[in-house]
Parts: structure tokens; C-alpha cells; sequence
């Protein structure tokens, strides 16, 4: 199975996700991450392995990058959900996947994305007092260099 | 009535006793650094003498210019105590040690008692520190070996007593005389009593595979952690001089004590004792730890029946 | 039950099968070195400090760009018959991490890597090196090559 | 009678930043009842170098050398791992000899890496030095190899991107099949030590059990994952480089207990010989290095791409803008997901097995906090 594939049965029972043109990954609406997480997992696909979280500082936006894994598939499947940089909030996947909680505390540490319903949502290789979100585009901090 | 001449002769056995303890330790941790670095393909010690044979002083005089650091929060009387408590039981028990045939400090007729009596009492001291320490390594590695001594004390003693069975006295100079025709640990009930005694020992004195008091990989140094200069050194001397009392009531109880052909009686002794350290170092170098709950099972499950059925075994024998 | 005395029996065996093992490290000799007075060869590619032949360097700055931790800083001049010359070459070893990128991307091979690696000191100031300096590393020890 | 009703006062245990075996700087905020763990939180960090945001400040060559402070113990696959991300990034292809060397010395460190994880998880089950010392000697022969092939030891900053530093230099061959010769029987040694030792056996079966499910939810990876029985290799299922012209095995365990982890571990060391005698074998005669290339410009794009490391899937995410520096670099540690599920394999466990799982997981900081 492709990604496209994938994708074709996203859309089915979602219709309103999309296709990033470059990458092929899935868009999906904030507000649809759930249920698109809860239907990956399903009997449908199986997604069982959230292999990873991430994000990318698009200056306008902030792209959350999921990357799902299914063992009995043996397939791998991108999703990505758009997030505004004001207000960059979207629910938590804990309850489907566990290994969502280290890595979303991650993101949030690092970008200052609010992952709601999040069992313990703290900073988790910054200190916790530590100002400001580093790998956002913007972050200042006087000890950092840019070297091009 | 002391006189003068007594009082003489008690100063200069005590000095000979103490100056022995400590050489021995400090040959004894020599040794061991030895013996782990050969068996870890490694050279050990090799600076200050021949083949670092005078490391254990250099340490020493290292540990003695140390500052002694009280950490905050201490229990002060215990914690200062705790050294004390653990050397001097370990130190007294060479009264009755037969190092020859007349080289003994004071034949007592309880001997054997004495010495199992007064090295059990070495635990207040490690407890103490535990206790004492205020910090919680330190007091899980105390608990450890309250339990831990208190559960191997049973075996110990049984397997002993299959031997004063034999030998029929607790004097540590007649259990030697009664071996004349043959050593103990010849006889089948006596050799599994031999091991017995051995594990229990090694458990006893702390000593890996049963180094949980002071287990590096989790507790950090156990009761000890806190403790720096002199005071640390005296647990070091304290471990090493039980490791020695224990070889040696081994040797005395099971390998005929100082009876040996050609050689002279204390020369045969210090041969036995120092293999059976050996033997221990060795074990020391090769095995994982046991877990603490495993410990108490093997002293309940395993070393107790054993060590109870062979007295059983043995008393069989001597009825018959 | 069965397996207690199964154990109690088997067991023993293999922990002397463990004995036997560190018996034979016992006896086999020591692999380790004296290190003061014993000392390793470095091999041909040993990555130490970096160094420099200033008559083959032709001042492209390549290594200064590439270089990922900022460690090297170079200046030249017009010398006297118009022919651009080193000015300074600084080399602040604090931050170098020598992954030996500079010598490798250098066309000419006049940065290359010596083998020193006794590099401790006690001064900050001697971290600071300048690469000109013909004696820079006279005083640190040269080990030999493989 | 049953024990587990009984409680004693809970004793809070800060255990590291500086302990003995934590692997580096981690701190566990143990919760025990008596000697058992109730809770366990993980604080992790304490070497957070940010490296995700010194990758958007370099270029694409100069992150070369940051990838070996990644995972250093496993240097080389972490070169070789981010260099194919970029590869992939770039639609470059290898000369086939730099793809052999590639698979020689990544497998070559994978066996110092496992050979490390063996030492140290004895050491934390308190088979003091000994079993470190012989895996250490074992893991400087390795790294004497290296030293010859690329100059270092421990960061070794060899793979391009396109290929290689150096080309294998002349003899080294001979050394990697002595070292091969030499390494076999040193695995019996470890054997006898400690795989049927009683005392190991009583300290790492049924103990820290991580079922498939979990692990797999977990997003677990590596040999932690194998020893919960899924026969999952990305060397074998998604094969990268030349791996799918060699022949080894995947070993895998049953319970996923610590026993298995080890056991696991110790025979990928043999599969790792064999793909090692194999690549030696077959390595073509080609040109296999590259320069070191100070102005790449991938187009603007993203890539994701993961390899086989010793602790798990390392997985690189560049996001390029089509400029010399990367716009994203995420680096996906395996260790960072093992310790994840360090909480839940220590609940109910004695605070002697916490190291020891710890240890069987084969975390390392370097990775962890990047």
C-alpha cells in the first residue's frame, strides 16, 4: 500500500483532508486529528506505531509532522496538520499512542505547541523555567550565534 | 593482679596483633586490586614500588591528610561512632585466632563462640551509619545488612556446629588438634559444611556476589556513601580484617588450621587462610550481584535446609 | 521441586564455567599499557591538531568557511610585490572539535593534522594558536607514527 | 501470607544526575516502598546541546561532525544514517564501493556499540568491571580499526555526502578478518560468564517484561523490540545501502524480558561478524571518496529517512528550503522512545532491577537530549 493509498481512504471517510503536493502527506485539519488518529489505528489501516513527532516553523504557520507506522502493513504514512503560530493548540494522541507523550512534550518544549488533554505537559529538555520556544524561527537568545 | 612484666607482655601482644591487622589489610587490599586488575587483563597498581606493593600505605597517608567532612544533617554521635563499631568488633575477634601451635592471644574455651559473637556485632556499626548518614543510599544499604547479616547468621552458625560436633570442644585450639588425623573438610558431612559456611561467610562480610550494603550500581557506595578520609578507611580496614577473620575460622575449622607437614605451623596457616581469600577475590570479579529478595530466599530456602540436613546427616554419623 | 534441585545441581556448574573464564584472563598477560612511559603509536590518518605549511597556503579561505565549529580565522594582505600574503592564521583549539574538515576541503594539503594529542593544559591563553608561529607546538610532546 | 499488603512510609530517591549507572547524566525520581519502586518520573536533558537548532545555522557537510556527538558510541552509523537522509534529499546515488565500506564500518561499530551495552548492563547487574573490561577490549580493537581508517577514535566524521572520506586504507582488510577470527571465540567467553551464569539468570528473566503490544505502542525500536518477539529489521525489511545482498538473520527473543534484550544483543554481535566477513568478501574495486562539498543545495523539499542503529531507528527529517543550510532538521533518537517506557517496566519492580533495566534498554544520553 502507497501513500496515496492511504490518503484515498483518508479522504473516503474524511473528506476533508488534503494532499501536500511536494510530499505527498496527508493534511489534516486540527480539529480532525483524533478521529483521522483513531481511524489510522483502526481495524481499516492499523497504524499501530506512532514513529514520530515533529514540527516545522513555517513562519506563518507551524506544520506538525506525525509519521505513523503500521507493523502488519509494513507501511509507513505522514500526517500533517497546520497549526497558526498565535494560536498553535491541537489535541493530544496519548490516548491512542503512547509514545505520543514524550514526543509531543518534546514539541511542545521546543515549538510551543499546547497538546490538549495532555497527561503532563511540562518542558522536557529545556528547563522549566527556560523563556521562549528555541526552535521557533524567532527565538532570541543573546549566547546564540547564526553562522551562515 | 597486674604486674609490671604482664603488663608488658599484654602491650606488646596487643601492638603485634594490631600491627598485623593492618599490614594484613593493607597487603589484603593490595592484593585484591591485584588479583581484579590481572583477572580484567589489566596491570593494577604499579607506581609506588614494586608493583605497587606500597600503594595501600600511599592511600593510607592520602586518606589520613584528608579533610574530614560532616555532611549537614548527620546524626553526630552515631555517625562519628559508626567507624568505631565496625572496626573494633573486627579487631577483637583476632583473640582467639590460632595462628600456631602455641601463637595465640588467649586460648579460650569458648572460642568459637566469641569470635561468631563479637564480628555479629560489627552490623550496629554498619547500621549505624546507615542510620546515621542521613542519606538515603545509606540507609537502604544499613537495612540491607541488618537483614541480610541477621538471615546468614543461621546458616553460618549451623554449619559450625556440625563441626563442634566433630571436634566436640568450642575451643579453637582443640577443633585444631582434632584434625590431627585428618583435616575436616575430608569428611563428606564436613565439605558440604565447608561451603555452606563459606557463602554464608561471604554474606556475612558483605562481599560480592553479596555486596548489597554497599551496592556501586544502585546505592553508590551503600552505608558508606558519606563517609570520607579516615573514617572511610577504617570500614576499608574493617572489611578487610573480617574477610580475614573469616578465612581464617574457615582454615582453622575445616583445613586442619595450622597442621601442615615440613613447613612451620603459622606458615601453613597464612598459606590456608590467604588461598581461601584468594577464592573469595576470585568469585568477587566473576558474578553479577544478587538482588536483595533473591538473598533472603537463597539463606531460607537453600543454604538453611542444606546446612540443617547435613547436621542431621552428621549427627547421624557420630551416634552411629 | 524438581526445578529447585535442578538448579541446586546446575547451578554450581555453570558458575564455575564463570570461574574458569576469568581463571584463563587471570593467567594470560596484562594488554594494557604503562601510560607515561608506554606509549601508542598514532596511525597515518590520526586526527590532532591542525597545522599548517604557510608557504603552500594560497589564502582561499575554504577552511574558514567550512569549518562548523569557527575555529580558524585568517587575514591577508598585499604584500610587497603585489602578491597577496598571510597576514595571521588563528587557530583557537578550545572550540575545534576535529572532525578534520578543514584539512580535507585545504587544495593545496598546506592545513593538514599533526599528531599531537597530549593537548592539556593549564593556561587558556595556550589554546590560542597562531599558525604562523613555527615553534607553536615545540613544546608539546610529537608522538611517533605508525 | 501474602507480602503486598504491607507498606512501609514512601522514600522519595533522587537517583542521578550523578550516579554510577545512569548511563550519563539522567535523573530518575524514584518513588520506593521499602526496596520497591512504585513510581518512577524521568528527568531528561542534562546534555541538551540543541542540535536541531545548530543544524539550521551549518550546512548540510559541516552537521557531519555533530551527528557523531548524537549517539557516540555508535558514531558511525549516525554519520551514515543522517549523510543517507541527505542522499535521499539530493536523489544521489553512492559508488558501490563506498556503500561496502559503509556497511563494514557501521556494522563494525555496531558490534563496539553492542559489545558496550553487554559491559555495562553486567556492570549494572553488579558484575563489577570484569565482564566491562573484556567487552572493552574487545570494543578497542574496533576502534583501532577505525583509528586506522579514519584518523579517530570515538567521532569519526568519515562519511560524505556521495561517499567517503578515505578510502579503506591498504591492509585493513587482513586486520577486520583477524579482528573477526579473534571476536568469535571472545563470544563463548562472554557466554560462559554470564549467559547461563544462575545468578544473571535469577536478575534478568521474567524481569522488566515489555510485550509486543507495548513496545509497538511505545514506538520502541531496535533490539529492544526484537527481544519482544517482532522480527522487524529496517536492515532487512527496508534495505538501504548494499544489506540486501547479504545474508544474517534478524535474532528476536519471546518474553521481551532483560534476559532477552541481552541475548538479543549478543547475537546480532555474530550476525554482525557474518555481514562484516561477507561485505569483505564482495568489496569492489572503485573509486569511493568524495569531496567534502561546502556548497550543497538540495532542492527545496523534505525527506524523512531512518537506519538501522545500534539502539533502535534513527530517523532523520530535513526540511530544505533549497538553501546551503537545512530549513528543519529533526533527528528521531531510538533511545529517546526506549527510556520512554522506562516508568512503566519499573513499577513494581526492587530498586536493584531499575539499573538493570535501564541498562538491558541501552539508552544513551548524547541521543536522548541532542
Amino acid at each position: 500500500m502507497r501513500q496515496s493509498k492511504v490518503f484515498e481512504l483518508i479522504k473516503l471517510k474524511f473528506p476533508q483532508v488534503s494532499e501536500e503536493d511536494l510530499t505527498k502527506a496527508v493534511i489534516v485539519p486540527q480539529e480532525l486529528l483524533p478521529a483521522v488518529a483513531n481511524y489510522l489505528k483502526g481495524q481499516d489501516l492499523s497504524f499501530d506505531n506512532l514513529h514520530c513527532i515533529t514540527a516545522v516553523d513555517r513562519l506563518e504557520r507551524i506544520e506538525l509532522v506525525y509519521i505513523f507506522y503500521s507493523f502488519k502493513n509494513r507501511q509507513q504514512a505522514i500526517v500533517k496538520v497546520y497549526l497558526p503560530i498565535d494560536a498553535a493548540e491541537v489535541e493530544s494522541l496519548t490516548k491512542f499512542y503512547r509514545s505520543a507523550d514524550w514526543f509531543e512534550r518534546e514539541v511542545y518544549d521546543l515549538f510551543g505547541v499546547k497538546f490538549l488533554n495532555h497527561p503532563n505537559l511540562a518542558r522536557i529538555l529545556n528547563p522549566q523555567d527556560w523563556k521562549g520556544y528555541p526552535l521557533r524561527k524567532n527565538y532570541t537568545n543573546p549566547n546564540l550565534i547564526r553562522k551562515p | 593482679m597486674v604486674t609490671l612484666s604482664s603488663l608488658i607482655v599484654m602491650v606488646l601482644v596487643v601492638s603485634a596483633v594490631l600491627g598485623f591487622i593492618s599490614a594484613s589489610a593493607m597487603f589484603l587490599i593490595w592484593w585484591e586490586r591485584k588479583v581484579s586488575a590481572h583477572i580484567q587483563t589489566r596491570f593494577g597498581p604499579m607506581r609506588v614500588g614494586w608493583h605497587g606493593v606500597l600503594q595501600p600505605i600511599a592511600d593510607a597517608i592520602k586518606l589520613l591528610c584528608k579533610e574530614d567532612i560532616v555532611p549537614v544533617g548527620v546524626d553526630k554521635w552515631v555517625w562519628w561512632l559508626a567507624p568505631f563499631f565496625v572496626t573494633v568488633p573486627a579487631v577483637m575477634a583476632f583473640v582467639a585466632i590460632p595462628f600456631g601451635k602455641n601463637l595465640i592471644v588467649q586460648d579460650l574455651n569458648l572460642g568459637i563462640l566469641y569470635i561468631i559473637a563479637i564480628t555479629s556485632t560489627g552490623i550496629f556499626g554498619i547500621f549505624m551509619a546507615g542510620w546515621g548518614s542521613n542519606n538515603k543510599y545509606s540507609l537502604l544499604g544499613g537495612m540491607r545488612s541488618a537483614a541480610q547479616i541477621i538471615s546468614y547468621e543461621i546458616p553460618l552458625l549451623i554449619s559450625i556446629i556440625t563441626v563442634l560436633l566433630f571436634s566436640g570442644s568450642l575451643s579453637m585450639q582443640k577443633i585444631v588438634t582434632a584434625q590431627a588425623k585428618y583435616w575436616f573438610i575430608l569428611n563428606p558431612s564436613l565439605f558440604v559444611a565447608f561451603f555452606v559456611y563459606i557463602i554464608s561467610a561471604t554474606a556475612e562480610v558483605n562481599r560480592a556476589p553479596f555486596d548489597l550494603p554497599e551496592a556501586e550500581s544502585e546505592l553508590v557506595a551503600g552505608f558508606h556513601t558519606e563517609y570520607s578520609g579516615m573514617k572511610f578507611a577504617m570500614f576499608f580496614i574493617a572489611e578487610y580484617t573480617n574477610m580475614f577473620t573469616i578465612s581464617a575460622i574457615a582454615a582453622t575449622l575445616f583445613l586442619g588450621g595450622w597442621r601442615g607437614p615440613l613447613l612451620p605451623g603459622p606458615v601453613w596457616f597464612l598459606i590456608k587462610t590467604y588461598t581461601i581469600i584468594f577464592v573469595l577475590m576470585w568469585v568477587r570479579w566473576t558474578f553479577p550481584r544478587v538482588r536483595v529478595d533473591q538473598l533472603m530466599g537463597f539463606a531460607w530456602k537453600v543454604l538453611t535446609p542444606i546446612s540443617l540436613v547435613n547436621l542431621i546427616i552428621a549427627g547421624w554419623f557420630i551416634l552411629k | 521441586m524438581k526445578n529447585y534441585f535442578k538448579r541446586l545441581i546446575f547451578g554450581p556448574i555453570d558458575l564455575i564455567k564463570g570461574l574458569i573464564v576469568t581463571f584463563r584472563n587471570l593467567i594470560t598477560p596484562a594488554i594494557t599499557l604503562q601510560y607515561p612511559t608506554q606509549k601508542q603509536a598514532m596511525t597515518q590518518r590520526y586526527r590532532g591538531l591542525i597545522d599548517l605549511y604557510p608557504v603552500k597556503c594560497i589564502m582561499c579561505s575554504q577552511c574558514v568557511k567550512i569549518c562548523p565549529t569557527n575555529c580558524l580565522a585568517l587575514t591577508h594582505k598585499e604584500g610587497p610585490d603585489k602578491k597577496k600574503e598571510l597576514e595571521s592564521f588563528k587557530y583557537k583549539m578550545e572550540l575545534c572539535c576535529f572532525c578534520g574538515l578543514c584539512a580535507q576541503v585545504c587544495p593545496t594539503a598546506a592545513l593538514y593534522m599533526n599528531k599531537i594529542y597530549e593537548i592539556a593544559t593549564s593556561n587558556r591563553k595556550e589554546l590560542e594558536i597562531n599558525l604562523l608561529n613555527p615553534d607553536k607546538y615545540a613544546e608539546w610532546a610529537h608522538p611517533t607514527v605508525r | 501470607m501474602k507480602m503486598s499488603n504491607m507498606h512501609s512510609e514512601q522514600l522519595c530517591v533522587n537517583m542521578g544526575p550523578q550516579h554510577p549507572s545512569t548511563h550519563g547524566v539522567l535523573y530518575l525520581d524514584l518513588r520506593l516502598d521499602g526496596e520497591e519502586v512504585v513510581d518512577c518520573i524521568t528527568h531528561i536533558g542534562y546534555l541538551h546541546r540543541s542540535m536541531e537548532k545548530i543544524a539550521e545555522n551549518r550546512t548540510y557537510t559541516q552537521f557531519i561532525p555533530f551527528t557523531d556527538r548524537l549517539d557516540y558510541v555508535a558514531s558511525m552509523n549516525n554519520n551514515l544514517a543522517y549523510v543517507l537522509a541527505v542522499e535521499k534529499l539530493l536523489n544521489l546515488d553512492v559508488p558501490e564501493r563506498a556503500k561496502y565500506i559503509r556497511v563494514i564500518v557501521a556494522e563494525l561499530n555496531r558490534i563496539a556499540s553492542h559489545l558496550l551495552a553487554i559491559g555495562t548492563f553486567a556492570q549494572d547487574l553488579g558484575a563489577f568491571a570484569t565482564p566491562l573490561f573484556y567487552c572493552f577490549r574487545e570494543r578497542e580493537k574496533v576502534i583501532e580499526i577505525f583509528d586506522e581508517v579514519c584518523g579517530n577514535r570515538l567521532t569519526y566524521n568519515y562519511m560524505r555526502i556521495g561517499g567517503v572520506q578515505f578510502d579503506l586504507p591498504e591492509g585493513i582488510d587482513r586486520r577486520i578478518k583477524d579482528f573477526i577470527k579473534y571476536m568469535r571465540p571472545k563470544i563463548n567467553d562472554y557466554e560462559g560468564l554470564l549467559t547461563n551464569n544462575p545468578i544473571f539468570l535469577e536478575r534478568t528473566k521474567n524481569i522488566g517484561i515489555l510485550s509486543k503490544e507495548t513496545a509497538i505502542n511505545y514506538s520502541i525500536t531496535g533490539p529492544n523490540l526484537r527481544a519482544s518477539g517482532v522480527q522487524w529489521d529496517l536492515r532487512k525489511d527496508e534495505p538501504y545501502l548494499v544489506y540486501d545482498k547479504f545474508e544474517f538473520a534478524i535474532p528476536t527473543g519471546k518474553n521481551g524480558d532483560m534476559w532477552d534484550r541481552y541475548r538479543v544483543r549478543m547475537d546480532e554481535l555474530s550476525q554482525s561478524l557474518k555481514i562484516i566477513e561477507q561485505a569483505i568478501a564482495g568489496i569492489p574495486e572503485a573509486q569511493a571518496t568524495v569531496k567534502a562539498g561546502r556548497m550543497i543545495k538540495p532542492a527545496a523539499g523534505e525527506v524523512y529517512f531512518r537506519a538501522e542503529s545500534p539502539r533502535g531507528e534513527l530517523g532523520f527529517y530535513i526540511v530544505s528550503d533549497g538553501s546551503v543550510n537545512p530549513y528543519r532538521l529533526k533527528i528521531r533518537a531510538p533511545s529517546f522512545s526506549n527510556l520512554a517506557v522506562l516508568r512503566e517496566l519499573v513499577k513494581g519492580v526492587k530498586v536493584a532491577d531499575v539499573v538493570g533495566i535501564l541498562g538491558s534498554l541501552d539508552i544513551l544520553m548524547g541521543e536522548i537530549d541532542r
